[in-house]
Order: C-alpha cells, then structure tokens, then sequence
C-alpha cells in the first residue's frame, strides 16, 4: 500500500522545481547558513540596489525539502520588495513556525503558509527557517549595500 | 546459549512501553535492559554513598562495588590490569583525556598525528586542537570508498615525526571493522602510538586490547547497554603514568600544599572528583548481562538481521548502500541515500512512520566531504531487534521515493 | 508549607532500607527522593534517546526534557539565561573547565589568581596547575580562625595583576556562608572575576547568581538530592562566549572540516560528546522537589537540628569544635576534633555504632595546614535528618574517649 | 551506658605508651609514608648497620590508633632483626592483613597479631598497613646502606 505524499503541493512543487536555485553573478549580498545539526547549508545570493530594494535573488547548496523550497519561497516573495519589507516577513514567517499567527498575517506570507505545519515538527524547524535566518543574518551584518 | 530475540526482549522494558517505535538508531544510543536500570537504582536510591573516603560500610561498599565495575570492564576487553581503566563521562571526554595530556608529555611542536579520515569528531577535533596547543600537524589517513584501510598506505603515511595515530576500531558510517592489530604493529613499528575509537566496536564485538595492543582505547557505555553519563578510556600502565593528571581536584591527590600537589596511583590519578558511581555499577551489570547472553548469541542475531537488512535493500530501486555491499562487514551498521531524496527528508518519513533511523553527517564531517556527500541515513541493529523491525522499515524504504512525488 | 520530618523522609526510600543508619555524610553525598530516582528511570529506561540529533520523537522529546531541566537549574539559581547554565559531570569538572579555559584566554603570564585558604582541592589545585602551564601565580586569602574572610583583606590582597579570585561560597569545612556579593564588588573594581564554588550552598541556601555577580559558580548534583556522575557550570554568558572550548567532539561544532572547525552556540560549545541526559533531567527532577518543599520548610529544619547538635556538642568535655561557636552560622555542616583522639578513630567508632560520618582532612589539606590540624571529624545534616539522628550522634560522642580509654 | 574499649588491650597500650614514638638522630634511613584517604602520615626512621642489622628504629607523625600503634609494634618487632628477616615479617603481617595465616606464621608475628582483626575493616586496612608499607619503600628505595 504506497504511503501518501509526505509535504503538501506547494512544498512539492518549490522542491522539484525550485525557480531560484542557481548561482547569481551580480549578487553584492551573499551569505552561507549551516544547519549544525545535519551540517546541511545554504548560500543565499542577493541583488540589492542603493535604494535597499531586492532586485534579484537566488540560493545554492544542499539541503532537505523543506529548507530548500523553504528559501525558493522567501525568495518569490521578497525579489522586488525592500529590505525593511523582508525582514518584516521574515519576523512574521519566524512567528508563524515558532508560534501562531493571524490570518491577515498567513495572508501576507503568500505561498510560505505552506509551511506553516512545521510548528508540529519540531525537529524540522531549523530546516524551515534556515533561509529566512541566513537572509536576516545577511543585512544585520552589512546594513548598508554599495 | 542461543536465545530467541524474544527472551531479549523481554529483558528490554523500553519495548514494551514502545510497542509501535521501530528502533533502528542503536548506534547511537542503545537500549538498557532492566537489570542495569535495577542497579542504577539500587544505588542512587538505597546505597548512595561517596566511595573512597567515608569509613563507615555504606561508603566501603560503594568503594568495593565501584572497583568490581572497573574490574568487570577490565575482563571484557582484557586489560591486564583495573589501573588501565578510567572511567570518564563518555568515549569523548576519553580521547579528549588523551589528547590533553598526551600534548605535554608525548607530544611536541613539529610532531606528527595521524588521522584516520573516518573519524567521528570526538576523534578528530580534540587532535587538531591539541596540534594547534602543541605546534604538532595533523594529517589524515584515507580510506577506500568501501571504508577499508589499506595498511601499505598506512605504511606510507609514517613519518619519522609521526608520534601518534588515532583511527576507529569500527567507523560509525561504514560499520565495517578495521584490523587494528595490523595496523598497530606497523604504527608501533615506527614508534607512534595508536589511540583507537572502541565505540561503535566494543558493543558488538569481543575486543582484547592486549592482542590488538592498542595504546588506548575510548568506549562510552551508553552505547553498550549502560546509561548515559559513563564512558571508559583503556590506556597502557606504563603511559599513563607518564602522563599528567587531566582533571584535578578531590579524590585524584596523594598530597596537596598551597604550594602544588602530588597525585594519587592509577586509576584514581585520572578520576577527579565524586566519581559517577551509580553510571560505574550500571556499566558494569551492563557487562554482566553481555556476560551472560555471550557475544556469539548476540552476533549471530545482528548477523541475521543484517544480512536480511540488507537483502532487502538491495532489491529497492534507488537506494545506494555507502561502504561494502557485504552484510558480513556491517555489524549491523549500514548507511545509505535514496536517489533524489534528502536523508532528512527520508528520516522524517521513517519517524512519522514510528521508525527511528539517523540522518546527517553523523558526527563525521570530514568523512562525508571526502566521499562527497553532505548527508546520508543509517539504520542501526541490535540483537534486541527482530526481523519485524527489520521489514517494517524495508517497507517503508520502497515507498519513500513516491511519497517525496517519484513515479518510480 | 511546613512539612514534618516523617513527610520529607517518606520521600527517600533510603532511610526505609537503611532503618539502622544515621547518616550524617551528607555533605559528602546527600541521598535521592523516590521522584528523582523515577525520572532517572524513566529516561533510561523507557524514554532512551539521544538528544539533538534524531529527527523521531523519542528524541525531540529527550531534546526538550533536556532542555527543560537546564531551564529548571537557571531558575533555580536565578541565571538570566539558559545558555549560562553548562552540564557537567560534577564541580570539579566545572572548575577545571573554567581554569582550562580560562588559562588560555583570560589568565597571561605574570597575572595573579587569588584562591581562598578554605578551597576544597577542586577550587585549588586546578588553579595551581593553570598557573603552571601559563606562567601565572597563585596567592591565597587567608581567613579568620572562625572561617569569615575580610573584605579589607581581600581589598589588600588584591593586585594590579589579579585576573581571578577564586572562592568558596560555603566551606565545606566551616559551614559559613561568604558574602561573595560584598567580596564579588571589590573584586571586580579592580577588574578581577570571581570563580565561586556553590557545592555545599546551592543544596542548602538560596542562591542567586545575578545578586551575588560572580562571574562564574560551580555545583554538583549528587549533593542536591540528584545522582551521581551530573554537575553545573554557570558561567555569564558573555564570559563564557570569550572562552574557547573545553572539550571537543560531536555535538559541540558547527561545521568540521580536516583544516579545523566552528563551534556551536552557548550552551552546546561546551557540552561535547552525547550528553548525560538522564543525570541531567534527574537533577532537574530534584529541583523540582526543592521548588516543591521550599527552602523556607528545609531551612528551618536545618537549623532546628544545627542548633540540637551544636548545643549538645557543647556540653561534651573534651569535643573542640572547628569555626564559629554560633550554631546558626552552620548549615548543618560541623567540624570537630576529640582531644587525645584521632579522627579516624572517631569515625570508626561512629561507624561501629551505625552512624555515618566523615573523617579526614575533607579534600582541604592546605586549610587544615593553616589551621595547624592533620585531620577532623565532620558531621553533616540535610532537612531529612531527624532528631533521634542528632541525640543518637551526641550520645556515642560523649562516650568516645572512653572508649578509646581515657578515664574522663 | 558506657561503650566498651574500641580496641584491644594490645593496640590501646601501644597507642596510648607508644615506645618508639621519638626522632632518631643518628638514622641513616629515613623516609616518610601518606595516607591519602585521611592525609595521615608517618616518618620511619632506622638506623642499620653494614651487615644490614636494624640497629634502632624510631617514628613520627601523626595518625589514628591503628597506624601508631601498627608502627610501635614493628619496631619492637624489627630492631635488632636482619633487613631480610624484617622483610619476611613484613610479607607475613600484609598476609594476615589481606588474607590469612596460618597459626605458626601468626605467632612468628608476636604482638602485631592484634591486628588480625583489621582484615574485617577495610577501610582501616590503609591504616594498618601505613607503617610496614614504608618500611619495605625504605629498604627498596636504598637497598644497601652505608
Ligand atoms: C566545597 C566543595 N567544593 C568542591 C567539591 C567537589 O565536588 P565534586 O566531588 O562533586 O566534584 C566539594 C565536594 O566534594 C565541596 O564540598
Ligand atoms: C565512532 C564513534 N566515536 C565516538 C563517538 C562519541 O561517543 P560519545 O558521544 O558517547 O562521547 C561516537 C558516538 O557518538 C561514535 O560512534
């Protein structure tokens, strides 16, 4: 008797078919974050302008399904926006896996509500959130992009 | 005495309180029989008392019941002698004991180590952070892709600088068993010593120290049927009395002036402090229950259950065994990948399916970059498991790569 | 809530098996209630997995228990923070691993460390040997006949060069409890940080690590209704970030490479190797029980029973109490001397009669040379003491030197 | 009501009046033993001549009955004995402590015999021993004396 699909579409579909999975020439914000307890890592490569708007964005490196269509999804959704509007998701993706969030907030976070189960697995979470955490990491440590 | 798995079992109450758990995760972590728990308890609960000093029964009894555990360590890997058994905290804390002090009294700037790539961690980092106090170089000892250590090379590896080789009697990754006696009287027949990793091979293997003559050996007993918080380090008489004192403080003295310390005969000299008597006598009756089931019983079991283990991978598409294809050099150890699929990703289909199994690097890093892997699984036996274990996670193999949405 | 003696004792089935035993050792070793010994169990028995690692929910739950009881130990000593509380095997480890480290990162050569007359060897001699392997020196505060340190003497005894004072909170000799809060403030305006061992005062006062502001305290839980073979290192957060790691292996790293490796964040940098999770939730079960009967309940009975022995010890000739007369500066810990008789003979004697005390120079040879003594006897209560404990205790005391036959 | 003497009357006369509790001036082979479990200590000192005759032998030091008077009795028992005859005694009263002897054996030993009974205090054995134990280091250490 086959057992049924383990992650949701979304999931599935960020995994098999990851839109920014690729190196990125021009990137002027790159960072690697490792997960240390399955030494899985991921370097995330950023475009980001004067005015501290993403203009483009991708990631590299190995990891399991849920951190890499984790990051494919933080991607999708922070390319165009500024700096202060990702991190500002990036707060509320974190809230969402470490606690709850509200609807309007699920709203906000587009396709990474389908990662929102993770709360459950508790072993998974620093899966999910390796992106995110690399992406905050990533202008804590140069605030300012030239 | 062969017994059937169930007689092991029922000895085991954690299957009992976890009737749906497959626990394939034993290399890990083993399971304790209820014996060990038994005297744990009796301990803590109705004997506790310090041993060493008190001069009243209680604390006599402890003395006495504490070095009964070390000379019980001593016969199951046959050391000449109680003063070559430390017990420490863990296999790590052993080789960390070795490598701190073996840094100032065996090993100087410009020296040698040789590393075998295999190594978990514990017997990695504590000798690259000794090279960098002591001005000595790290170099590594590789490995075929099957795992096996090749002894010309190991011949060609020797410097006349090499002091000291540390390699494991059974790699944590590829489960097979290195020939340590060969590779000991080679690295003796340069004068480097040879620290061997005994913590995957002691709770599966009979191991003679005094055939193998190894200089040290490190085991921890959790992974032996003991609890956790007790390991031993083995080491030869005559070294450890060259060496300093590790950890220093009660228990561990002759004398003590504001002055400076003189320190107390092996063992003592290297058991700084209360001593975990209760973890001491646990590993000990955990010895006496390996004692009484015999290594043959239990091995012909992990054999079996192996070699079925293994069958049944080979006939999965997409699984890739990493090490030799032979289940007779696995000892019940075996890692692998699934095509396309993440090991944590595999392990947390085999969780959610009650199956304990291990995914990442475990603890072995620098051997995963070698073989170029970032991750892999491992699935490891115990007597205690049944052939039940065995197909439910076979089962659940075969399904993996649909569940992860492959159509084959 | 006040509760009787018969409620505490029924807690440790110690004292059930043991009818004929007056335990008076308990700063040596205090004895384990049921729910301590159960949770041991439980983990090691039933709920055996390692920590960290596995992605299945036996060990997420180890995980999370674990974590749990270092949050019960931060609680208890009112730590600011999780990452500050470090597992250890026992205070000796912790002291050494704060000199080891230290040693490398804090201490040069030329610097002082000032280490109290009343340390226990586990508080003296790593600092001696820390000295040795940098080039530091060693000088010692010395105390009042009674035990009570001077903050003028400190203040005097404090150089530009001292990096550290290392000192006792509660000797386990005199009983007194130091103001480290007074001696931590001189200490630290002149740029020295303050080592301070918590074994004999966490199980019996409590203790606050933010008032206090010592900079780093070590303790032992089998001193504090916990197992054997589990310690505490509380060291400030960004102290210890300073410091490098003590022991290296698994668990402690954030990535390994043949070159050399990163570590893991607080706590984990210092917990190397698989962890002594059942000592560590057992301890957290412990304090469990110290929130559940309160220090007020255990303190009042501690120094209803101090006072009992101290006022009986009194009216015995010939018994020479060491430290202060004053029963309430105690904690239940007295130290005494027979005239004409030998402690050894004493303790034996007591023994002969069921009751469990210590004898010997109690790990503290250089305070016992200070104090112009070979050797004392010390008894040692904890709030499960009775007073039949006591009178039985008075009543072969006073029969001592005629036993060993002197005519008074 | 009164507890009986601890000890018999052999070992409380030799703890009480201990003959050889003195310093020896004019030894030529002097060496200190320690207890480590209590810190006690004892300093053996014998004078022996060339033909290797413990001429006179002392101690000093501190320690509970058991030790000094362990020590009082081996000297009364090896002064004027041969170094090898002191060393046979010596292997014969560790026998007795450790194991047992046999009736001839045990009076060849004379008053250390009242230690018999230590065999069941092991935790006094270190005790019992403290004085023999330097004896055979002392003749060890230096085996011939000039
Ligand atoms: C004051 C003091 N410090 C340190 C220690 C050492 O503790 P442990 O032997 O548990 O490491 C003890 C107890 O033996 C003690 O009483
Ligand atoms: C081969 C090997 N060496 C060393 C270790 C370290 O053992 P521990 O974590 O008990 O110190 C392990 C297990 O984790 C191991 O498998």
């Amino acid at each position: 008797m086959p057992i049924k699909p383990f992650y949701n579409d979304i999931l599935m579909d960020h995994h098999h078919h990851p839109a920014h999975k690729h190196e990125l020439p021009d990137a002027n914000l790159t960072l690697r974050g490792v997960n240390p307890s399955c030494g899985d890592q991921i370097t995330l490569h950023l475009l980001v302008n004067d005015a501290g708007i993403i203009q483009d964005g991708s990631f590299t490196g190995d990891g399991c399904a849920i951190s890499q269509a984790s990051a494919d999804i933080m991607l999708d959704l922070i390319i165009g926006k500024d700096q202060t509007n990702a991190l500002h998701l990036c707060s509320l993706f974190m809230k969402m896996i470490r606690e709850t969030v509200s609807d309007s907030e699920l709203e906000e976070l587009e396709e990474a509500g389908a990662l929102q189960d993770i709360s459950h697995m508790p072993a998974r979470v620093k899966c999910a959130v390796l992106g995110w955490h690399t992406m905050e990491e990533a202008f804590r440590s140069q605030p300012t992009i030239h | 005495m062969l017994e059937s798995p169930d007689n092991f079992r029922k000895d085991f109450p954690f299957f009992a309180q976890n009737p749906d758990l497959v626990y394939l995760d034993n290399s890990a972590t083993s399971q304790a029989p209820s014996c060990v728990i038994d005297r744990l308890n009796r301990y803590e609960q109705l004997q506790k008392a310090s041993p060493f000093r008190g001069l009243y029964p209680l604390s006599v009894q402890a003395t006495d019941d504490y070095e009964h555990a070390r000379n019980l360590v001593r016969d199951f890997i046959h050391a000449g002698s109680g003063e070559e058994i430390i017990f420490t905290r863990n296999a790590t804390e052993s080789l960390n004991l070795v490598a701190y002090c073996a840094g100032n009294a065996l090993i100087h700037a410009g020296d040698e180590i040789l590393v075998g790539i295999t190594e978990h961690h514990s017997n990695m980092i504590p000798w690259q952070q000794m090279a960098r106090r002591t001005g000595a170089r790290v170099r590594y000892l590789t490995c075929s892709r099957e795992g096996a250590f090749n002894p010309d090379d190991l011949e060609q590896s020797l410097t006349d600088r090499t002091r000291l080789v540390a390699i494991t009697q059974m790699s944590n990754v590829f489960g097979q068993i290195n020939d340590l006696r060969t590779l000991t009287q080679i690295a003796h027949r340069r004068n480097a010593l040879v620290v061997a990793d005994g913590c995957q091979s002691v709770p599966h293997i009979p191991v003679n120290v005094r055939e193998l003559d190894v200089d040290f050996l490190a085991f921890s007993g959790h992974k032996m049927l003991g609890p956790t918080g007790i390991g031993v380090l083995y080491g030869k008489k005559d070294l450890l009395n060259r060496l300093p004192p590790f950890l220093t403080g009660g228990e561990m003295i002759e004398e003590v002036t504001t002055e400076g310390a003189t320190w107390a005969p092996l063992p003592q000299k290297f058991e700084a402090g209360t001593v975990n008597t209760g973890g001491a006598l646990a590993l000990g009756e955990a010895i006496a229950y390996y004692n009484r089931v015999g290594f043959d019983a239990m091995m012909a079991r992990e054999s079996a259950l192996t070699r079925r283990l293994m069958t049944g991978m080979a006939d999965i598409p997409h699984v890739q065994i990493i090490g030799s294809p032979k289940p007779e050099l696995h000892h019940g150890l075996v890692t692998f990948t699934i095509d396309g699929v993440h090991p944590h990703d595999v392990s947390a289909i085999m969780a959610d399916h009650g199956i304990a199994i291990r995914a990442g690097h475990h603890c072995a890093q620098p051997l995963h970059a070698y073989l170029g892997l970032n991750a892999t699984c491992r699935a490891s036996l115990m007597f205690y498991n049944t052939e039940a274990d065995v197909d439910a996670f076979l089962n659940i193999l075969s399904e993996i790569r649909g569940a992860m949405g492959y159509a084959d």
